[in-house]
């Protein structure tokens, strides 16, 4: 039956989420956005203990041979709920501030990967740091000063030397890069090819662990926004990581119907895409809900939403807009994760949501600051950086181009050579 | 428990309807448009369907089944989808059941709505809509005003659908503060019927002025007797179903649309394999595909008796703008082919445009 | 100097189109919307005098040899303002009703591209026609079913003959087609490949005179809007023509330097892009101006274009935002025309024009229905009309999207073989 | 008669200074942005173009130029292309002296306009917004009452320009139904300059709030005297400036992108050579192109003294949003680069949003 009420269990935490977001997030929130790259530890610590039991739990699932297809967590009946937990907690983390969300101690993407393609012992090894004591961060290195939407023109190598790969590259824009190889024991998974005249069958992905020689942070990023998160440019210099590190089949399938390596980084787009529109809107909400509290509060202005579109005010009708784009997209991005959790193929919906919540969060946030007005523009408000941080939304894990071309060619039925 | 599917009950009857609205419906589209009419043929095997009787309750005579927003959002999309017109033609007679289902008396129920339970198409019209640039259904122009024994309706409504046929007329009108319903028998002294109205679209509906000049309406045929109803959740009932409809008109678009552009060639290639093509369409995809979920969340807060006034203007504004969006683009990727009435889009654009303007036309 | 000014012999005749806009074609709109394809002779016969006028001293000033270059017509000093009035003078008429002003009986496209090209022989026998006392219609054949924004795939073949020319092929959406081969003595201009492997190169346009055996009218399109004006698919089947119907020259440059048969049809839109967009802004201003006064007369809403945005109701801004969208097209329109006055090179300036006015329209219309709600989507009042009669802007002389390329093209500077 | 081209005499100022504007501005942009200074050099190199002092007539000190609001929109725009903060740090002192210019009595133009005709650098700041956001230029909160022999002002006000080092402050606020200017000065008793706020944008202008409590103010100082002003056409003078201002930035934005664009490869092609991207850029110059000429008419129509109200709302209707729209796609081209201070555009988004927002902070 068509339903939208969340299980209690989410709702639970969701809750708990939310109490992080106002109490632990939002007093921080300017700090951290003019302290630019300062961790928030109190955040950090905060999570921390439940990042590291949900790493456990979701490991020790991984390893018991039976059940890693994961259609049920805990060998319980109920339907499996991950993803739609999942966006629920970022939405209210990113209704606190998405740029400390990004510094959540987590394995990432890094883990992600790992978890997908990884070997058992992969797993065990790699994974196993973040279930400890100490907040640790994963990273995933993708993008390269030349390589942006098309991670087809990557140039970082990976050479076979015996027992060992050898890495020599520059990865930008690593999120949370610093803090998994300098600030924690951390792991980085990096894309580099292992045969450059293969295309995208050569791209494999590889863990590389911190402290390993030869991986250095040469900058971190100042951003627009989100600016809590750590933005690094990594550069790899000779840097030899054990043979075993390589993620997935080694071997470079030729044909152009073997992207593998390629196609794994693609499956990650499936599940990461909702959890970054969900990120955009809990930004959205967030600027929604100020507006609101604001309009009501100083001039005691009300949305009427009973009241024919023509008859309203020019800020009502802007709020109304705003909030009908917000629930678009929030409802595109909740049946995106559903679907994942119905183990149904879901891109054509994660990049809708994608596309609609990267695109909502920008208009919403530029409105908010425009109807609020000089309010809305000064830093002793914190508007003016959710319009800075909600543009990010629509450029990483696929621009709003770059989304538009996925549905597009999905609904058309074209490959990305018949469309382009 | 969150979920997107439809039960297998609904999944049923929308096969049915669908089958209907693309076989019959869609076939005679053009046809109504030019002409102004929807063959009486095709209207009663939409009506065979059964939409309508499975609402009615058992002890009113009808089929026992529940009336639920949600399913009718998920009948009305596909009836749009085959046609707009016919489908607000068939649907009709809800916009008086619905309103006596929600709020009418016992007594009420049980006079109106074992007439909606028959085998063969059942006018019925409601007259909401007025000829004002500030139509506003919660500030009606027409009142309502108790004189001793009988309310006196004065006004004059737009956009009645059916009004020439129709036995029996739901009239809305501003009594005090709020509005309510009155059940009048289209015979009645004071009521005059304009002519068949000229409109952009949605032409093989007709619709008709009415006014009203005194009108005699016992307290009886008051919907909800003395209390009256509660005529926003009714409201909110109309905007989910009319944004349930502009979800079938904009798909219809966008599917006719994405054919032709992939069959299309211009400079070497299918027109849907350039950008400026291909991003129409897909963002065409995503607000339908956003805006259907705004209505079944709205519709479903409905069926729980949960408020809904806002989650339906949300689901309205949002369809209102990207049914409109759909009709535009559709003509516009076929060019000066969308701009013939050889081909359908240049009627969904005259179609879209409704949605903005003619709130509470529909109740499905 | 910057300066808005019309000049005054502009601003008189355009004070007399829009009386004959106000006068005769407003009364007979409604009409002739619903009787498609009626002849609104009263508009014809109240226009034919001025347009005889103009083409008779058009078709003089060319003919002698010294003046064609047609700095200055009559051998003032005046700066030229030809194309300045024409706008004025379509928007003036548009304003009235834009499907009735289609019908204007002239010489039309076909006209231009024989003043354009065409020998001092040719324009005498072809031109003189629509100097005399019988409306006379001409019209332009270029698009074919499978041949519309891309002309190049034309496929209506001119075989040499001996001395005559023979035509094969249909063309769709002749604007008048019906006017200028059965209401009159008229001509049409034909747009054919005398060397199909050569490509644009050779597209030529030829003559055609009403009366050719051969030429038939297959049909008139029903349409969304602009109904008053005949919209033509005529079939050529073996059409014979004399030799010297050919426009320019009629040697195939089969270099892909030298497509000029194609760049004269180009050059065209150069002039008659500004003449769509003033029509367009024509059937926004009557949009824009029926929604104020109906907001006036009726609810007693003025605008208020001295309060902030935010302060507005919703009316009030739409209607602001109408406006501005409509004087940004139109000045850009009377830029591009402007600049054609002077001799510059405007294909940017006139592709700029065509695609805001285009959008304007669609939009401005579209809007002005659902402000005027129950009363904007009647056919007792206009507006739905005008949204009707708009949406062809956004179409013909160039889609949207085509002059968007056209734009980026010459930003970027990139051909069309670089930007496609 | 009709004429899209600028005098020989605008095209000179206009070429002096684009020159400064791209090369000193452009260059200390993202330092000032990042320091909140604009070096005193600069801003002392832009006053030595002359722009202000060539306003003031030579009965008053000046060279003899005269005000044209059509110079100004030329010369705002090729400032603001250069950096916006820069620019209305640069022309503050017009906000106090053009309102002089237009609507002073004669014994105030001699006495305050020959101040601007200095050699160096005269800052001069006009209070006009306010902290709140039902701010409305023309129904100020701040107060100015007469109360015997002087004027008491009474409000707060806030993104006033270099209020710390200011001389001289024109503060507009509420007489009666109108908005009137007073001329004060920052010393006088009352006044509160508040700590440097801190803005999303335009980071290298200095701007402060200002209270004022009970502040004397002779009556001499009412900006016309005892009669007034006419503060609506100040305020149109304003909003064309501004949206000079805006077509400034809205370009630098466009032509950043456009090079970036075609030199950017992905996919094997320069991404300008996606219609995707292609047609964003056409939609900018476009936008562009058209709102430059609504501020050109505007500005003209002030020029001829015709009434230009609802032309100068156009044109910052128009500019508002196409300057935002600039800001917005230059950023979203770059794609991650663009969201990184390496380049300029997350800055020109930044501050392009400040043209919806603060309504009044420049005259030009």
């Amino acid at each position: 039956m068509i339903d939208f009420n969340l299980p209690d269990h989410v709702a639970q935490q969701v809750a708990m989420a939310q109490m992080v977001a106002e109490h632990v997030m939002r007093p921080k929130s300017r700090f951290y956005d003019e302290s630019e790259h300062d961790i928030p530890w109190e955040f950090v610590y905060t999570m921390w203990p439940q990042m590291a039991d949900q790493a456990r739990r979701d490991l020790d699932a991984a390893l018991k041979p039976k059940e890693t297809n994961g259609s049920s967590g805990n060998g319980a009946k109920r339907p499996r709920t991950t993803n739609l937990r999942m966006i629920h907690l970022i939405e209210a983390l990113s209704w606190g501030d998405a740029g400390m969300y990004l510094t959540m101690p987590s394995s990432q993407l890094a883990g992600a990967a790992i978890q997908a393609v990884g070997t058992p012992e992969q797993k065990e090894r790699f994974l196993r740091r973040f279930t400890g004591d100490t907040p640790t961060w994963g990273a995933m290195c993708m993008t390269e000063p030349q390589a942006g939407s098309d991670t087809s023109a990557i140039r970082t190598t990976a050479i076979k030397d015996g027992d060992e790969w050898v890495l020599n590259g520059t990865k930008i824009f690593v999120t949370s890069g610093h803090k998994a190889l300098k600030d924690s024991n951390g792991i980085i998974v990096v894309w580099a090819t292992v045969d450059p005249k293969a295309g995208r069958a050569g791209m494999k992905p590889f863990v590389v662990e911190a402290g390993t020689p030869g991986v250095e942070i040469l900058k971190l990023e100042h951003k627009l926004g989100i600016r809590a998160s750590d933005t690094a440019m990594i550069v790899f210099d000779n840097a030899r990581i054990p043979a075993d590190h390589i993620l997935g089949n080694p071997t470079v399938l030729n044909s152009k119907d073997h992207p593998e390596g390629f196609k794994g980084a693609m499956k990650t787009f499936d599940a990461t895409r909702p959890i970054v529109a969900a990120s955009a809107l809990g930004i959205a909400r967030a600027a929604i809900d100020y507006t609101k509290d604001i309009l009501k509060r100083e001039e005691g202005i009300e949305i009427r939403y009973n009241v024919p579109r023509h008859k309203l005010t020019a800020a009502e009708r802007d709020v109304i807009d705003m909030e009908a784009m917000h629930r678009a997209a929030w409802l595109l991005t909740m049946k995106a994760a559903w679907m994942m959790d119905q183990g149904l193929p879901n891109t054509l919906e994660s990049s809708e949501c994608k596309v609609k919540a990267g695109e909502a969060v920008t208009k919403i946030t530029q409105k908010a600051v425009e109807t609020l007005g000089p309010i809305g523009y000064s830093r002793d408000h914190l508007v003016e950086k959710w319009m800075r941080d909600a543009k990010i939304n629509d450029i990483f894990e696929g621009t709003g181009q770059i989304n538009r071309l996925v549905i597009a060619r999905r609904i058309l039925g074209y490959t990305s050579k018949e469309l382009r | 428990m969150v979920s997107f599917a439809a039960t297998e009950e609904q999944e049923m009857i929308v096969d049915s309807v669908r089958d209907f609205a693309r076989e019959q419906l869609r076939n005679v589209m053009r046809e109504a448009d030019d002409s102004g009419d929807i063959p009486a043929d095709i209207i009663e095997t939409g009506w065979g369907l059964g939409i309508v009787p499975a609402l009615i309750p058992e002890q009113y005579g009808g089929f026992a089944g529940e009336y639920s927003a949600v399913t009718g959002a998920l009948v009305g999309e596909e009836l749009a989808y085959g046609d707009l017109a016919g489908a607000v033609y068939l649907l009709s007679p809800l916009s008086v059941a619905i309103p006596i289902l929600l709020g009418g008396t016992e007594e009420q129920k049980h006079e109106y709505l074992p007439r909606f339970a028959a085998d063969t198409f059942v006018p019925a019209t409601a007259a909401l809509i007025e000829p004002r640039i500030t139509y506003d259904p919660m500030d009606m122009y027409t009142t309502a005003v108790k004189d001793g024994d009988v309310y006196l309706l004065n006004g004059a409504k737009a956009y009645v659908p059916l009004a020439a046929s129709a036995g029996m007329m739901l009239v809305w009108a501003k009594e005090g503060d709020t509005t309510q319903g009155f059940l009048v028998d289209l015979g009645a002294a004071g009521i005059t019927i304009g002519e068949r109205e000229k409109n952009m679209g949605i032409k093989g509906l007709p619709t008709y002025k009415v006014r009203f000049q005194d009108v005699h309406v016992s307290p009886k045929c008051k919907l909800g007797g003395e209390a009256g109803v509660d005529f926003e959740t009714m409201l909110d009932h109309s905007r989910v179903a009319m944004s349930a409809l502009a979800v079938g008109v904009g798909k219809a678009a966008l599917e006719y649309a994405m054919t032709y552009a992939k069959e299309r060639e211009a400079f070497g290639a299918p027109i849907a394999t350039r950008q400026a093509i291909a991003f129409m369409l897909a963002e065409m995809q995503t607000d339908l595909d956003g805006g259907r979920l705004l209505v079944w969340e709205a519709a479903w807060r409905l069926d729980q008796g949960l408020e809904a006034t806002r989650e339906a203007r949300l689901a309205k504004t949002f369809m209102d703008d990207t049914a409109l969006m759909c009709g535009d683009r559709s003509v516009q990727i076929l060019g000066g082919h969308g701009y013939i009435r050889d081909h359908p889009v240049e009627l969904w654009l005259r179609n879209a445009r409704a949605f903005g303007v003619l709130d509470g036309l529909a109740m499905v």
